[in-house]
């Protein structure tokens, strides 16, 4: 890779992070709640108009919009994302104390996915129909599941009934476990998916044949050259699985009672509490933009396909 | 997942006993009968006893429904609050479960005979978690923390502010080197107020260290520093606030079981939002103590040789429905009687909650003194009735989903309930839906209407917001709280007290002769004239009484309830092998 | 060069008799699907034929009862049948989803064709303003438009529709990128068709043909979305038998009462399931006709 | 005599229960230092014969047969295991094209040392050594750079090289080598059959699978002919290919291009009379002119690359142009800015004598019907939904045909000129055959009546019998309609047979043009000399007429 198209490409990734701040200062703009009220403690609360005027100064609400904007932007590049309306902490800091157990859980459960996906495939891909069938219909299922509906079924089955693993996680790897698991299934479905139409096709290919030519067993020719075609599509599509599983992330939260971000974005929306809104999002935009790029970069050598992909 | 209510703030105080409490003295042992049942039917603390000397050591993990919004009971004051501040906060003086009450952090006190001017003698050799020392200036600095609008803090203004003159604190203080004579904190109040130490001994007046105080309400709310048994270590947003154990903890109040440090080293308080979640911890190893089962646990909860149930019914107004009296439909009285024939309370009550609550019309809670037991006919189940009355209210034709029209208008009311499951929860949701179809039966259209918290809040005291009106509720000791229920003064004067907006001078009038009389066989026929006058207007629909109830695992020996709020005192708490 | 083993190979087959491709082997799972599929749609069309239960009807001593002979799937907390709740919970949960889908496609199919057949600066334009959307977690800006709009039966539609528009207007740029550039349409240019005749004939039911499968697809993804809203207890609001507000309404009788949680559920992964494998069959079916 | 290499009796081979055998009862032998080459179209069932020898067949397939030994020792009873010893000890396997027989994503070098490693070779550091001596056996410059690198990152040469040095890594006794320069430019297809050859000497036994008789006349010792399964003629090459004693035989020789000047018939099918309509007076004027075209290309590493530089050459009207050159040579480029398809850097083309490549689109746009085009894979350039019918009536423009039935009466009368049945006409184009296809594109290019149509590599893709009739019916519409071509291929044999004069290009440059005569007789240019001399014409004398 040139060093111009490493150059581009993070031209590239500065570009959609300074769009993805200015789409969220649109919408804090848009909202109907007055940042004050919220700050003065919500609808609750009745403020004396003085109040209002005082915090409106103090937080430049009153200055023209650009000229916040421009603020706005100059506190990202500091790094300042702002204090919480309702929490009176600085939003990184919030940001700094939640962020271990939500990403834990996502690389968790983003590992477990790949791992559960290329065990199905690996043991059912291209192998007699009924085995086949079998695969993919296991992945058709766990790409359907709802999150919040498999999380329960886990939590009554392992939690409740079986004492298998604890019913509220106090940090330590079993509580990680079942949520974990509940992120990790419905995506190892959807990876299973991709990874094994690849496989499958892998193994047709000219080059499996000529291996079998060396006299390498089935197994082997599985082993070392299809599965390592099969995973590549997936792997390319591991930045928009960060992604998503951010998302599902705040729903397992809920579920399990866990603590992290996705809980914290979710109160933070609720009670329009903007500048945390803006600083998880904006944190989040930042993972899932760096790991696509870091994907694009890392393959670009392999394979020539994805560089044309990549494109 | 019963959850207490939150954010009593808005509440207006409620004094704890009857007005001249110092008058009634020689005649306490009747009253004292009558008010055994005030402060709830706590039936006895945790297993104790049994199993043998208390131990020292170890830690437990509390679980708790919500999580406060700060940790400085001295601003804003909803319920999380005071539960978790009685662990590291002292108050002046303790109550009892019979209403009397001992020293705490005042070692004795002096009342003028005028009951105006109360006198302090505070205990000697107390240091403040943060080291400084306890004495009478620090104690006034917390009153003039509390009184400052600035801190935000309704419940506190709202219980002194009407009664507060001015206060003094002189003689010994180490902070200036003074020793004249003990440390003594004096409190002038404009009129007598005889539930003044019982509402002192709440944990929303615990004593905080001035020097923390200082440091400014964003940084007190996140650790404040009291003399309690515990220090608050660290407060994780979201997850749990950590506690250890004060160990040179020398100011336990005189009905402590034990003085002394704490036995626990550490208590993890965290916030199990989740009511299944939070039964099955304390079922498995994820918790020792829960707040609140859930009712759906209640057999299993039964079931389990392992767990303890300790329960604390409030006394004061059972939680229930209030009908806005200045907005259509709930203007005319007929209207509201047939809405509360037609709710089918009873049975909503018993199938919402499984049996776990039994259903209380009001206006009183069943363990608040002076109730009038024989006006449950006024709130019964009775649809012919309700048809009755709305036919005779001119409610003739019906629309096509069947509810009455009359002149074109139908006969609608729109109810609002929090949409944030810690205010309402599911069991409530369910509830208010058994009504809504019970309604329809008598062709009465109730549309529910979930809203943010913080709008629900302000609909309290914004009566264009609602016509009718849930989680209506009022813990206070006293019946005297239907002073603030229902009189034309509490409308005006402290507004988001009187839910249903009544202003009825047949009922204002008996009101003012109760503070006044100082007779009990008079305070009882005034009280039934009122309570009488209440029922009669339809004016509230009571459900059921709000109860603070204790799950713990039967090793966790000596937790116990105080009457004031009901808070759990973990200080005498310890660890059975 | 390569291809002409294998087009030879083709031709070897097609020459023998040349027919329509055999019939792809029917399995159970799409007829299965098929008719799942369609009771759904039908509790949805008439809901009354399938109950004669109201939705609405609480009976307060019937509260809490297991699946029985007279109530199929068991009570809720209210007495209200549940059997009769899902098959009235179906018209919400497929307005929204096929309403969410319908609507992310028209956005998906204007962003789409603007940045395909576009110059190379709306196409820059369009694709970067994509990439920005797509950087946001979905679940966001589902949760912003409701706080904005307040929860309900079309902010739903919008909240989700808006998480899945920029998945598939990116895809909707790749497939008109690629059709732009097919041999056909260059051979339609040098028989002197004109841009717009190209365009209408060629490049716009080419690039759809793909989006019937996301279409199909995207239905069922929708329809999860929802019920994780009302789970999160910013969707409908009861009593509306809504699929997803029956399960948070479910979730604290999870170990006692097991068919509140898990009839509503099953209902909703035999949509998202049934909508799936009917998806991957009819991409079959396509690929295999028009390959 | 020592024991054959291999020796095969009756082999037949079916897939799946009750249909037609792929094999239908085939028998041969080959002995060490001999190459034995079998020859068929696609479908033929050679490849499945040699690979059975391999255990490797196909999935399901039925093998059976009286005799199948390699060195005497029967392999008919084999299991998996026992076919794992055989495979790349026994025998060497060699695929058609190395960019996917080789797995693209491991280096070159673990690619042939895995052979090694199977057949436990020494130790790691021994195997090394063996792929640098192997990779320079076979003659692939800069051995420790080539082994660390990935196969896309060769040229097409060396990479095929390599995937022989996988084959031949344990000196196999047998070695199989399946279309092995099918994918490979003339002139780097003779330095691989040159290595294989210098392999046959050196005592090890060769089994060549190809379409591509001039390939087997240059190495092979024996030839055996398949088709539809059976082995209808088998024997020295010499007889073979000069005395075929099997008509098949015979018609494959007839069909091959480059033996047969233009004009002569490749194939024994007649044209149907022409629509008299459509016959057009031959004049001498110029149809198409081009002059010092240059077209330059930004790769996606941003590098600029000149794909065609100052090319310039004219089509009379009925004049046949041909464009050769091997992949890169900027053929294509050339075709496209001929049709104004690519707009020029530099240079002008002029058509019907008025200007073409500098006139607006929307100018252009009603003078395209004079010049249709023909692609190699017809099949991309139709609609994927529509009907061949629907194909040729979108072509037929309204400006002639404006009512609706005339047009579509007017496309089934081109369909039937080009040799299409009634049932063909409201098909897919999917569902017909590589020759049905290049049909249908030839009446879509008629349809405009144009006075020139481009193919690009219009027969390269079809089996040498189809080619055969395509190509003539191509040389019948020309005589018929006064028809200029600007012939493009790879092929020099194909050019050959079609061409009035020739332009021979190499990496965006005209090398050499002229008349085919002076082209084929007498070349002028050191690179033209060199393609011609990789075109195996030269070798036994065709029966029917030599070179002009």
């Amino acid at each position: 890779m040139t060093a111009r198209r490493v150059l581009a490409r993070l031209a590239g990734v500065v570009g959609v992070l300074w769009g993805a701040a200015t789409l969220t200062f649109i919408i804090e703009q848009l909202m109907p709640t007055d940042p004050a009220q919220t700050i003065l403690g919500g609808a609750g609360s009745k403020p004396t108009p003085e109040q209002l005027a005082a915090v409106r100064v103090q937080y430049g609400f009153d200055q023209p919009v650009l000229l916040q904007y421009l603020r706005y932007l100059g506190g990202i590049l500091r790094g300042d994302l702002g204090t919480s309306y309702i929490r009176k902490q600085p939003v990184a800091e919030i940001i700094g104390q939640q962020l271990g157990s939500t990403l834990t859980l996502t690389a968790t459960a983003l590992v477990g996915a790949w791992i559960i996906a290329v065990v199905v495939t690996l043991l059912t891909a291209h192998r007699s129909r009924a085995l086949a069938a079998l695969g993919s219909g296991l992945e058709t299922l766990l790409a359907a599941l709802p999150q919040y509906w498999l999380g329960i079924v886990l939590l009554v089955v392992f939690a409740f009934t079986l004492h298998w693993l604890p019913v509220v996680g106090d940090g330590g790897p079993e509580g990680l476990v079942l949520p974990a698991l509940t992120l990790a299934l419905p995506l190892a479905g959807f990876l299973g998916q991709v990874t094994r139409d690849e496989f499958s096709s892998a193994m047709e290919q000219p080059f499996a044949v000529s291996a079998r030519a060396r006299g390498m067993s089935d197994f082997g020719v599985r082993w070392r050259h299809a599965l390592r075609h099969a995973v590549l599509p997936g792997l390319t599509l591991s930045g928009w699985a960060l992604g998503s599983l951010f998302s599902t992330a705040v729903i397992v939260e809920a579920v399990f009672v866990r603590p992290g971000l996705g809980r914290v974005l979710v109160d933070a929306v609720t009670s329009q509490d903007m500048p945390v809104v803006v600083g998880v999002t904006l944190f989040v935009a930042t993972i899932y933009v760096v790991a696509n790029l870091l994907v694009n970069l890392a393959f670009g050598r392999i394979d020539p396909r994805l560089r044309s992909a990549a494109h | 997942m019963l959850i207490d209510r939150p954010k009593d703030q808005q509440r207006m105080p409620a004094s704890r006993k009857p007005l001249n409490r110092a008058l009634l003295l020689p005649l306490v042992s009747a009253v004292a009968l009558v008010l055994a049942g005030c402060g709830g039917g706590s039936n006895g603390t945790s297993a104790s006893g049994a199993a043998g000397p208390p131990v020292s050591g170890g830690s437990i993990v509390y679980g708790a429904d919500r999580e406060p919004t700060c940790l400085d009971p001295h601003s804003l004051g909803d319920m999380p609050q005071t539960y978790i501040a009685r662990q590291y906060l002292d108050s002046l003086v303790s109550e009892r479960p019979d209403g009397t009450v001992v020293p705490w952090l005042a070692d004795s006190w002096t009342t003028s005979p005028d009951g105006l001017t109360y006198t302090f003698k505070i205990k000697q050799g107390v240091r403040f978690h943060d080291g400084t020392p306890l004495d009478a200036a620090a104690v006034k600095a917390n009153f003039d923390q509390m009184l400052d609008p600035a801190t935000q803090s309704l419940t506190d203004t709202g219980y002194l502010r009407p009664y507060y003159e001015s206060s003094r604190a002189y003689g010994a203080s180490e902070a200036t080197g003074e020793n004249t004579g003990p440390s003594t904190f004096e409190l002038k109040l404009k009129s007598p107020y005889s539930a003044l130490l019982p509402v002192l001994s709440q944990a929303f007046f615990g004593i905080e260290s001035p020097k923390a105080m200082a440091r400014g309400l964003a940084v007190n709310c996140q650790s404040p520093v009291g003399t309690g048994p515990f220090v608050v270590k660290q407060w994780i947003h979201g997850q749990s606030i950590e506690l250890d154990r004060n160990a040179d903890y020398n100011s336990a109040p005189a009905d402590a079981k034990h003085q002394g440090p704490a036995y626990l080293e550490h208590v993890s308080w965290k916030f199990l939002e989740d009511g299944s979640v939070r039964f099955g911890a304390v079922q498995g190893e994820g918790a020792d103590i829960i707040f609140n089962p859930p009712p759906q646990q209640s057999a299993a909860l039964k079931a389990d040789p392992n767990l303890v149930l300790q329960e604390f019914t409030h006394t004061g107004l059972p939680n229930g429905i209030a009908l806005n009296t200045t907005r259509f439909p709930f203007t005319d009285t007929t209207v509201r009687q047939a809405f509360i024939h037609g709710a089918n309370a009873e049975a909503s009550v018993k199938s919402a909650y499984l049996g776990v609550f039994n259903w209380e019309p009001g206006p009183l809670t069943s363990t608040t003194p002076f109730l009038d037991k024989d006006l449950r006919d006024f709130y019964g189940h009775d649809p012919e009735k309700a048809n009755q009355l709305l036919d005779s209210a001119g409610w003739t034709q019906r629309d096509a989903d069947g509810f009455r029209t009359k002149d074109g208008k139908q006969l609608a009311a729109t109810f609002v309930y929090s949409s944030d499951p810690g205010d309402t929860p599911p069991a409530d949701v369910t509830l208010y839906q058994d009504i809504q179809a019970a309604e329809k039966e008598i062709g009465f259209n109730v549309i529910l209407k979930p809203i943010p918290q913080d709008q629900y809040y302000a609909a309290f005291t914004d009566k264009d917001s609602y016509d009718g009106l849930t989680g209506a509720y009022w813990n206070s000791p006293t019946p005297l709280v239907l002073t603030l229920l229902y009189s034309t003064d509490s409308m005006n004067l402290a507004p988001g007290n009187n839910m249903a907006w009544v202003s009825n001078p047949a009922i204002d009038a008996p009101l003012k002769q109760i503070a006044a009389a100082s007779d009990v066989e008079q305070q009882k026929h005034l009280y039934d004239q009122v309570q009488q006058l209440v029922a009669q207007n339809a004016y509230h629909l009571g459900l059921y009484p709000q109860t603070t109830r204790l799950v713990s695992k039967k090793h966790l020996q000596d937790v116990w309830i105080e009457p004031s709020e009901g808070e759990p005192v973990l200080h005498d708490a310890w660890l059975a092998k | 060069m390569t291809v002409n083993v294998a087009e030879g190979l083709v031709t070897r087959t097609a020459l023998a008799a040349p027919k329509a491709k055999s019939g792809i082997a029917f399995r159970p799972a799409v007829w299965l699907s098929a008719v799942f599929l369609l009771l759904v749609v039908a509790w949805a069309v008439v809901p009354d034929a399938f109950t004669s239960e109201s939705p609405f009807d609480t009976d307060v001593d019937a509260a809490i009862q297991a699946p029985s002979l007279q109530y199929w799937f068991g009570t809720d907390a209210s007495g209200r049948d549940i059997y009769t709740r899902v098959v009235f919970g179906a018209r919400s949960s497929l307005l929204i989803g096929v309403g969410a889908t319908a609507l992310a496609l028209v956005a998906a199919i204007l962003f789409g064709f603007a940045a395909g057949l576009g110059g190379r600066l709306t196409d820059g334009a369009v694709s970067r303003f994509l990439e920005v959307v797509l950087a946001l977690p979905g679940l966001l800006l589902a949760l912003i438009f409701i706080a904005m709009l307040g929860p309900g039966v079309a902010t739903e539609i919008l909240a989700v529709a808006i998480g899945s528009a920029a998945g598939y207007a990116w895809m909707v740029r790749g497939q008109v990128i690629a059709v732009r550039n097919s041999g056909y349409v260059h051979a339609a240019t040098a028989l002197g068709h004109t841009r717009s005749r190209i365009i209408v004939r060629h490049v716009f039911p080419n690039a759809m043909r793909p989006l019937v499968v996301l279409a199909t697809m995207g239905v069922g993804q929708s329809i999860v979305w929802a019920s994780s809203l009302s789970f999160l207890g910013l969707g409908v609001a009861p009593p509306a038998p809504e699929w997803g507000a029956m399960l948070d309404a479910g979730r604290d009788f999870v170990s006692t009462a097991w068919w509140l949680e898990l009839f509503p559920g099953l209902a909703i992964v035999g949509c998202t399931l049934a909508v799936t494998v009917l998806g991957r069959h009819l991409q079959q079916r396509i690929e295999g006709r028009l390959a | 005599m020592t024991a054959p290499l291999v020796r095969v009796e009756d082999l037949t081979v079916a897939f799946g229960a009750g249909n037609e055998p792929v094999v239908g009862g085939v028998s041969f032998e080959v002995a060490p230092g001999e190459c034995f080459a079998i020859v068929g179209e696609s479908g033929s069932g050679k490849s499945v014969t040699a690979r059975t020898l391999l255990g490797l067949a196909g999935a399901g397939a039925r093998v059976d047969a009286t005799t199948l030994e390699l060195h005497g020792k029967s392999v008919l009873g084999n299991r998996d295991r026992d076919w794992r010893q055989i495979r790349g000890r026994e025998i060497g396997f060699v695929l058609q094209d190395a960019l996917v027989s080789l797995d693209p994503l491991r280096t070159v070098g673990r690619e042939i040392a895995e052979t090694l490693r199977l057949h436990r070779y020494g130790s790691r550091s021994k195997r090394r050594e063996r792929v640098l001596e192997l990779l320079t056996s076979v003659g692939v410059p800069e051995p420790e750079l080539r082994a660390r690198q990935l196969p896309h990152e060769l040229s097409g040469g060396q990479r095929q090289r390599a995937l022989i040095a996988s084959a031949i890594a344990l000196d196999p006794p047998l070695l199989i080598a399946d279309e092995p320069t099918t994918a490979l430019d003339v002139t780097i297809q003779a330095q691989i059959l040159d290595l294989l050859a210098a392999m046959k000497d050196r005592g090890s036994g060769l089994i060549l699978i190809s379409h591509d008789l001039s390939v087997v006349s240059r190495l092979a010792d024996r030839v055996a002919v398949m088709r539809d399964g059976l082995l209808v003629e088998q024997g020295p090459v010499a007889d073979v290919l000069t005395a075929p004693s099997h008509p098949y035989t015979r018609t494959l020789l007839d069909a091959i291009p480059a033996a047969h000047r233009k004009g002569t018939r490749l194939s024994a099918t007649a044209l149907p009379p022409t629509d008299p309509a459509l016959i057009r007076p031959p004049s001498d004027d110029l149809l198409l002119e081009a002059n010092n075209l240059v077209k330059r290309f930004r790769g996606p590493d941003g590098v600029e690359r000149t794909a065609v530089a100052d090319v310039s050459f004219s089509i009379g009207v009925g004049e046949t142009l041909g464009i050769v050159g091997e992949s890169g040579s900027g053929k294509t480029t050339t075709a496209q800015l001929a049709l104004a398809l690519l707009e020029p850097d530099e240079g002008t083309v002029q058509l019907g004598g008025t200007v073409w490549s500098e006139a607006t689109e929307a100018a252009r746009r009603p003078r395209r019907r004079q010049i249709s085009v023909i692609y190699q894979d017809p099949l991309g350039s139709f609609d994927p939904r529509w009907t061949v019918r629907r194909i040729v009536e979108d072509a037929v423009p309204a400006e002639l045909y404006p009512d609706g039935a005339a047009r579509r009466q007017r496309a089934a009368r081109l369909l039937v000129d080009v040799g299409l049945a009634e049932e063909h006409l409201d098909r897919r184009p999917l569902l017909l055959s590589g020759g049905q296809r290049q049909r249908v594109a030839i009446a879509r290019a008629l349809a405009p009546e144009p006075s020139l149509i481009v193919c690009d590599e219009p027969v390269s893709a079809l089996d040498v019998t189809i080619q055969a009739q395509v190509l003539d019916l191509l040389a019948d519409l020309q005589e018929r309609l006064g028809l200029s071509y600007l012939f493009i291929s790879h092929d020099l044999g194909v050019i050959h047979h079609v061409a009035d004069r020739v332009l021979v290009m190499r990496e965006g440059r005209v090398v050499e043009t002229g008349t085919a005569a002076e082209i084929f007789g007498a070349p002028r240019d050191p690179y033209t000399r060199q393609l011609l001399a990789s075109l195996p014409l030269a070798e036994p004398e065709p029966v029917s007429g030599g070179p002009a």
